[in-house]
């Protein structure tokens, strides 16, 4: 079954007619939690169309429902004109939507081409797999997308920017007329990122609707001919790109009153806690250096993949950094180490809470004290007491909603799993606080409880080092942005220099005079 | 340092999750689930004792108890380390084989002069360096513990056959050989039962009661989790590879008194009987769940029940197929709340959905 | 990274590199058997000679039609430990057979011995891939179960030669130039199967779901039949693998097959089939087969002890797992490099 | 080496023992008073009817013991008694230490054993002789002290008939090798002992290997393969274990040019060997009957347990259909035994009149 070309139209602008594909006032709520109060947009054939908006403005869910992951609770969608109920992932794939995710997940251990076509390989007489066939297909896509990756070779190895073209190889071997590609250059370099555009015009120029999402403003101006701006669920506005400025997207993104939202006013400054110096891991970031002191909130700014939460875990040892020097309180810590930071007094809430901040099996009382065994115990034993005490009294000043202590925190709510994390960290009373989106997919309830809890912290003296893709957080509560770009810090600004635009030009790499 | 071998990259900890459903749905029920598995032995030990009871007089009861324990002694000490191992989610299958070898050179050093104690001693080091070979294998390497100690079960069975080649040693001290014919001083309990005891209490009270045993679980559920929390994964897998073979080599000694006899093919083809004895005590194969206890008390179920049944003459034959069945049962009894777990399990995170969430089959022979 | 299309073509040599890898494999065994066998036969020149080059190929078949089979399960990430014990059943009932029922086709003894094997492999399959029991447990309990039937029906008979038709003995003793029969029709299988795995969609389900089980599920593969089905066919071949046996030795007793599990497994493993599934050759995994049983055999004819097999035989396992740790890791790196982006 | 070591051996269990007996003597739920009386009283008298005797085979499935098991239960039927068969599935000495035990919790009379190993089951073996159980070894032996060896054929006779019968069939030259069973099997290691003895008097065989098919027709059929490559111009296979000749019979049967050059002899069952010497693939083999071997310790245990005779050194016991034995005084490793008889030799003449 070779791919066949999509009807191949003119690739103008916004057309005449239906849109390929388009949403009405979609609503779509988990439980209390509204995530998607108004989802409106039109896709057109031939156009590449930007949906914009920060986290927790809709997009995902957005995205899920025109996948048939999940189904709306209100309002339609209609494909060509006509109205349509995706039961389940299939039915979507079959109207020819094809969702291609930041991170895909394919075969290690299978080639290229049969990552494209598993279970569905050309076949020769008696069923059996035509080989050549399947490889000269595969090639023949790669070959319209302007790409070549050889399709014999195993996907293992593959970087991510390949994976991803494996899956849009895949899409358009399965018919698809819509790409929605979701934060598809967050871990791209900027070549990487030049040749997917070149696959994504590719794609416009044989007729098929590509629904592009991302922080990086300027791409959207690289190649979107429209551009959709949501905010907490709801639709803003949509124009064509030359209808707006950076600025004027910004301010519809944000578009709201942020002093009181963010309770962290500054506070007094006290010692240096935190001192790195020129650290690099090769390939990854290098040459950082910088400074957190006692009572400040310093934030790591920047877009996905810029090397943010690397940097973080070179500062605590996961990774092993390959240069430069951290020093806490005076103390060097060696690379790769993560015990020694902790004794120094560094607590690291990870990016990943599912995988790496809570052992999802054990209870909470296990997980906040999993990080302070050894102070636990008396004569090499865990005294159960002092145990279940102080996961108690976290719960209790993190106003943790649990039903037992004993009970595996996969049962707690996402905001109430990352209490348990910072509980973990807090009872050990670090001196500095590292903590990586600190509020991802978190209820706005708690992510305000979550800010109080960090200004606090800095009020007692604690450093803290803050890793966000909220802008809105970034500005909020930091006292001091360092802007990492591609691996480099590019920028540090202050909380009175600090706004939404300065932050994202030095996060898109438009940078007015790097710091010294 | 070996703990930075953690996978913490996407890729890779993406690799880690497989089979994940498997631990989530595990998840919901820990505690409560071991508890009842535990329950479970408790009624299977009555109903054997009551068997055995009914079948004969002598059950347990006085030298009876004291074969009893001979009989298993052995396979239940060698369960313990092992125990650990399989919570941490790994496996040693060279448990037997480090039994033979350690029974071979007390042998041949005994009978080159030394000291028994010498020759214990050095027996007791050699089974330190063998789990050492498995350990480096498994976490420097970071080979699959399945393979490595596929072979290095034929590879110390192989040195012991070198070493000893159809030969047997015998003429042990007579105090060290009566562990095989009398019980513990005024007790019924044999030398071995009792080493057991002593130390199902110590790995009892390490892996519940201290931050290592704590640490043992974390690392068997979510390995990069535990790494995150700074503890070192890699580093304690390995001291229990050591730890292993040194109890291993002991189990060793004990048996070459208990036969008054050190051969080459000592306890050939037990690990298996490990293996089950531990699965049956309800460890996970997956790893992250499984207790002491539960061990202990699926030793003396193995142990009265093999002995109700020789006692009225069952068939071996019937003996192995009853143990197969028991240890298939140990298995899908807690699968069975697994899979009501797994669908709790779907409804707790649809609240806060995350993509690839998906029931694959868990289909890892991963350990 | 992948060149842009008017970019140097990197891809040829890197995949050249790889697919001599992919072979590399099977083509490392082929040379160490190589190996062994001219070493062996400089000590001693009756090791090149035909009749001990007959042994070989026939001592190594049993072996490696079960790792054929095994092959298949550990591609499927999963493990089968009841081979020997499903042999052994297979064995006793096919010999049993032709005691009681004189002139019985052969074919019927085909139909037996392979029909009790795949029923034994479905209740494995089943019992892995509904009830999500580890395969390891489930086929560690069958181990017993099933060696423990097989000791019950026998009970210390012993099936007499007399009985077992010559034609049926032929098929486990004669050759044809020098090439034993069950040689030839174990390399039919072996090729056979090996072939399947490359050519028909659902061998390649086998290894997506080896690979990655949960995409795999994602990608509408029916993961738990098609693990049945690698089960049955694991079965199967040792059904047959109990028939052969028979018609070699003529005579069975209930220890037939007792620890070829493990055997197996370490042949399919130095085949170089990952342990943990997504990748491996039938292929491979019959020459490791056959690797391990020129190795003993070289042993004996080149006049060291036997006592020396096992030692041999666990080193050599030991190196294979590491040299195939070490080789993986290379082509990774060589993959990322072909690939292009770090990843950090 | 195991010589040297006996005596202390010897000592050890007998403190041992002691002890026990002691042990049992304070504690009183398990004095052996079920079976002392019978052991005590009626000495010189006939055989106590009702006696229990456990025969404790390699395993439960080795064929060639099955048969000599049913030898025993015929006996102990002769004598009013009964036969309890209990053992391990594997041939281990471990797997036959709850056999023992059990016995010894029965209160068993007696036990038969044949041994899987000469010294690991000494300790048990021990208990049992402390608690007034009489030990008969038969097949291969053990070597603890106080119990007496059923010998299938003078081990002596064994060894060098064997090498004769060899002689005969190669004319007395050429290479010859010994197809044997497990490597720590005693009986094997006994006989082969004299066939060296025996071979030093024919100077042109020169026996080049030994090697060991643990009784498993596949292990067996590797190490066979292996001989005939390790040495082409092999003139003889002497294989004194039923499994090891049957294979290699079968073999050589199927790849007739070999047969052609490799004379095969040594221990067999005739039921399994029948087909091999009718299609001329074996000339001769020998082996005694293995029922009336059991039938023989059946009778010895069930004296031993009446008291009828002490098992020493000239002592004689009736044993029904077999007539009367004497005990033959301790030899080397062996102590006191008795002989079955010489083996008989299979051929074309006679080997379809036996049916085990």
């Amino acid at each position: 079954m070779t791919p066949t070309e999509p009807a191949a139209r003119p690739a103008a602008g916004p057309p005449a007619g239906p849109p390929m594909v388009e949403m009405r006032q979609v609503t779509k709520s988990f439980g209390a939690a509204r995530a998607l109060a108004d989802g409106t947009i039109a896709l057109s054939a031939g156009e590449a169309h930007a949906l914009l908006g920060e986290n927790g403005a809709g997009k995902s869910t957005l995205v899920k429902i025109l996948a048939g992951v999940y189904q709306p609770d209100g309002g339609t969608v209609l494909i060509d004109g006509e109205p349509v109920v995706f039961a389940g992932p299939a039915a979507s794939q079959a109207a020819g939507i094809s969702i291609i995710y930041q991170e895909p997940t394919l075969f290690p251990d299978l080639t290229v081409a049969e990552n494209i076509f598993l279970g569905r390989q050309p076949l020769a007489s008696g069923r059996r797999i035509d080989h050549r066939r399947m490889y000269r297909d595969a090639a023949a896509v790669f070959a319209r997308l302007g790409v070549t990756i050889d399709p014999r070779r195993p996907a293992r190895g593959l970087s991510v920017a390949d994976q991803q073209i494996v899956e849009i190889a895949k899409a358009i071997s399965f018919n698809a007329r819509l790409f929605v590609m979701d934060e598809p250059t967050a871990a791209l370099t900027s070549v990487e990122v030049e040749r997917l555009f070149e696959v994504v015009r590719t794609l416009r120029g044989q007729g098929a609707a590509v629904l592009f999402i991302s922080h990086r403003l300027e791409e959207a101006f690289t190649i979107c001919q429209r551009v959709t701006v949501m905010r907490d669920g709801r639709f803003v506005r949509t124009d064509p790109i030359e209808a707006l400025t950076v600025d004027a997207i910004i301010r519809s993104m944000v578009g709201r009153d942020l002093s009181g939202l963010y309770p962290h006013t500054g506070s007094p400054v006290g010692e240096p806690v935190l001192q790195v110096d020129r650290i690099g891991r090769i390939g990854v970031f290098s040459d950082i250096s910088f400074t957190v002191h006692a009572g400040e909130i310093v934030a790591l700014a920047g877009l996905v993949g810029a090397g943010r939460s690397e940097v973080a875990r070179a500062i605590f040892g996961i990774d092993k950094r390959d240069t430069g020097t951290v020093t806490v309180r005076g103390k060097r810590l060696p690379p790769g180490r993560p015990q020694v930071a902790m004794a120094a007094g560094i607590g690291f809430v990870p990016e990943d809470r599912r995988q790496q901040g809570l052992v999802m099996d054990l209870g909470v009382d296990h997980n906040v004290a999993l990080a302070s065994l050894h102070r636990l115990s008396r004569f090499g034993l865990i005294r159960r007491s002092s145990e279940g005490r102080l996961a108690a009294d976290w719960g209790r000043r993190l106003q943790l909603k649990y039903d037992r202590l004993r009970n595996p925190v996969w049962t707690l709510s996402g905001g109430n799993q990352q209490k348990v994390v910072l509980g973990k960290w807090l009872s050990r009373e670090p001196s500095l606080l590292i903590i990586d989106e600190p509020t991802r997919g978190i209820d706005v309830g708690t992510k305000a409880e979550v800010h109080r809890l960090l200004d606090e912290l800095v009020q007692s003296g604690v450093a803290v080092l803050m890793i966000s893709s909220e802008l809105p957080e970034v500005l909020g509560m930091a006292d001091r942005i360092l802007v990492l770009h591609e691996g480099r810090l590019v920028r540090e600004l202050s909380r009175a220099q600090a706004d939404e635009g300065s932050v994202m030009r030095a996060a898109t790499g438009q940078t007015e005079g790097a710091v010294a | 340092m070996a703990d930075t071998q953690v996978p913490v990259t996407q890729t890779e900890a993406a690799a880690t999750t497989t089979g994940e459903p498997a631990r989530w749905a595990r998840g919901g029920l820990g505690w409560r689930l071991l508890l009842r598995w535990e329950a479970v032995l408790v009624v299977l030990l009555i109903a054997s004792i009551l068997y055995g009871r009914s079948v004969s007089t002598h059950f347990l009861s006085g030298s009876n108890l004291f074969f009893t324990g001979l009989n298993v002694g052995e396979i239940a000490i060698m369960a313990l380390p092992l125990t650990f191992i399989v919570i941490t989610g790994e496996i040693d299958l060279s448990v037997a084989s480090m039994l033979g070898l350690a029974s071979t050179l007390l042998g041949v050093l005994y009978k080159h002069g030394w000291s028994i104690w010498a020759a214990m001693a050095a027996v007791l080091v050699v089974g330190a360096l063998g789990g050492a070979l498995n350990g480096v294998l498994i976490t420097r390497l970071g080979l699959p513990s399945i393979a490595v100690t596929i072979g290095t079960l034929t590879l110390f069975r192989g040195i012991a056959e070198i070493i000893l080649k159809s030969d047997s040693v015998t003429g042990f001290p007579i105090g060290w050989t009566n562990i095989g014919i009398l019980p513990i001083h005024g007790t019924h309990i044999a030398y071995s039962v009792g080493v057991f005891l002593l130390l199902a209490v110590v790995f009892g009270i390490v892996l519940h009661g201290t931050p290592l045993g704590r640490s043992i679980y974390a690392i068997g559920l979510q390995a990069e989790a535990a790494f995150f929390a700074g503890i070192r994964v890699q580093r304690i897998k390995f001291w229990l590879y050591v730890l292993s073979g040194v109890i291993c080599a002991l189990a060793g000694i004990l048996w070459t008194f208990r036969f008054a006899t050190a051969r080459y093919n000592a306890g050939t083809g037990l690990e298996l009987n490990v293996v089950a004895l531990v699965l049956l005590g309800g460890v996970s194969i997956f790893g992250g769940r499984g207790s002491i206890l539960g061990v202990v008390l699926a030793a003396c179920v193995l142990g009265s029940l093999q002995e109700a049944m020789t006692l009225v003459n069952v068939a071996p034959q019937v003996q192995n197929i009853v143990v197969g069945a028991l240890l298939l049962v140990s298995v899908a009894v807690p699968n069975a709340p697994e899979l009501i777990a797994r669908v709790r399990r779907r409804l707790a995170s649809s609240r806060l959905p995350r993509r690839g969430t998906t029931e694959g089959v868990s289909v890892d022979i991963n350990p | 990274m992948t060149a842009v299309a008017d970019a140097p073509p990197v891809p040829d040599r890197g995949r050249r590199m790889l697919e001599s890898v992919g072979r590399a494999r099977e083509l490392g065994i082929v040379a160490a058997i190589v190996i062994v066998f001219v070493v062996t036969t400089v000590k001693n020149s009756a090791f090149a000679h035909g009749d001990s080059v007959q042994q070989l190929l026939a001592g190594a078949s049993l072996i490696a039609l079960l790792g054929a089979g095994e092959a298949l399960v550990i591609i499927s990430r999963n493990v089968d430990l009841s081979v020997g014990s499903v042999l052994g059943l297979s064995a006793y009932l096919v010999g049993t057979l032709f005691e009681h029922h004189h002139g019985v086709p052969i074919a019927l003894a085909f139909v037996v011995g392979i029909g009790v094997g795949a029923a034994c492999g479905l209740v494995n399959g089943i019992l892995t891939a509904v009830l999500r029991v580890p395969s390891l447990v489930v086929t560690l309990a069958a181990l017993y179960v099933i060696r423990g039937i097989t000791a019950l029906i026998v009970s210390g008979h012993q099936i007499d030669p007399g009985s077992i038709p010559g034609s049926f003995q032929n098929i486990g003793n004669a050759a044809v130039a020098n090439v034993p029969w069950l040689a030839i029709l174990v390399t039919v299988i072996v090729v056979g199967i090996n072939y399947a795995m490359r050519t028909f969609r659902p061998a390649r389900d086998l290894y997506a779901i080896g690979s990655n089980p949960e995409a795999a599920a994602l990608a509408g593969v029916p993961t738990g039949r098609r693990i049945c089905v690698a089960f049955m066919i694991s079965g199967a071949l040792a059904g047959l693998g109990g028939v052969l046996f028979i018609s070699e030795f003529a005579t069975v007793n209930s220890t037939a097959g007792s620890g070829y599990e493990l055997l197996v497994v370490a042949a399919v493993v130095v085949g170089g089939v990952a342990i943990f599934g997504g990748s491996g050759t039938v292929l491979g995994a019959a020459l490791g087969a056959l690797l391990l049983n020129t190795i003993s055999q070289a042993l004996v004819a080149a006049r060291i002890s036997a006592f020396w097999n096992q030692a041999i035989t666990g080193a050599l396992l030991l190196a294979a797992i590491a040299f195939d740790r070490f080789v993986s890791l290379r082509v990774n790196r060589a993959l990322r490099k072909q690939g292009g982006a770090s990843h950090g | 080496m195991i010589a040297s070591t006996g005596r202390r051996r010897r000592i050890a269990v007998a403190c041992g023992a002691l002890a026990v007996s002691l042990l049992a003597a304070c504690s009183n739920d398990d004095t052996p008073s079920g079976s002392t009386p019978s052991g005590a009283s009626n000495s010189g008298g006939g055989v106590k009817s009702g006696l229990t005797v456990y025969f404790i085979p390699k395993d439960v499935n080795n064929p060639y013991e099955v048969i000599a098991d049913e030898g025993g239960k015929t006996a102990l039927q002769e004598l009013g008694g009964k036969v309890v068969v209990n053992s391990g599935t594997e041939d281990t000495a471990a797997a036959q230490i709850p056999a023992i035990q059990a016995a010894i919790q029965a209160h068993a009379d007696a036990i038969v054993i044949a041994g899987n190993d000469p010294s690991a089951l000494c300790p048990a073996l021990g208990q049992a002789t402390a608690a007034g159980i009489k030990v008969v070894s038969f097949d291969s032996d053990v070597t603890c002290p106080n119990h007496l060896f059923i010998n299938q054929a003078d081990t002596e006779t064994i060894g060098r008939s064997q090498v004769q019968l060899l002689a005969k069939e190669i004319n007395n030259t050429g290479e010859i090798a010994i197809l044997s069973a497990a490597a720590t099997a005693t009986n094997q290691n006994a006989w082969i002992k004299y066939m060296k003895e025996e071979l030093t008097k024919f100077p042109n065989m020169k026996l080049v290997d030994t090697v060991y098919g643990n009784d498993d027709p596949a292990v067996s059929l590797t190490v066979l393969q292996g001989l005939l490559t390790a040495h082409p111009n092999l003139k003889g296979i002497i294989s004194p274990t039923t499994v090891g000749i049957s294979t290699a019979a079968q073999y050589l049967s199927q790849h007739k040019d070999i047969a052609a050059k490799v004379t095969l002899t040594g221990l067999g069952l005739p039921s399994q060997m029948k087909k091999y010497v009718l299609d001329g693939t074996v000339k001769a083999f020998a082996l005694w009957n293995p029922n009336n071997l059991g039938y023989l310790a059946g009778h010895a245990a069930a004296n031993l347990a009446s008291g009828t005779f002490d098992g020493s050194a000239g002592s004689k016991f009736k044993a029904g259909k077999l007539g009367e034995y004497t005990v033959l005084p301790a030899a080397g490793d062996t102590g006191p035994s008795v002989v079955l008889g010489p083996p008989t030799t299979f051929d074309k003449s006679n080997v379809e009149q036996f049916n085990f």
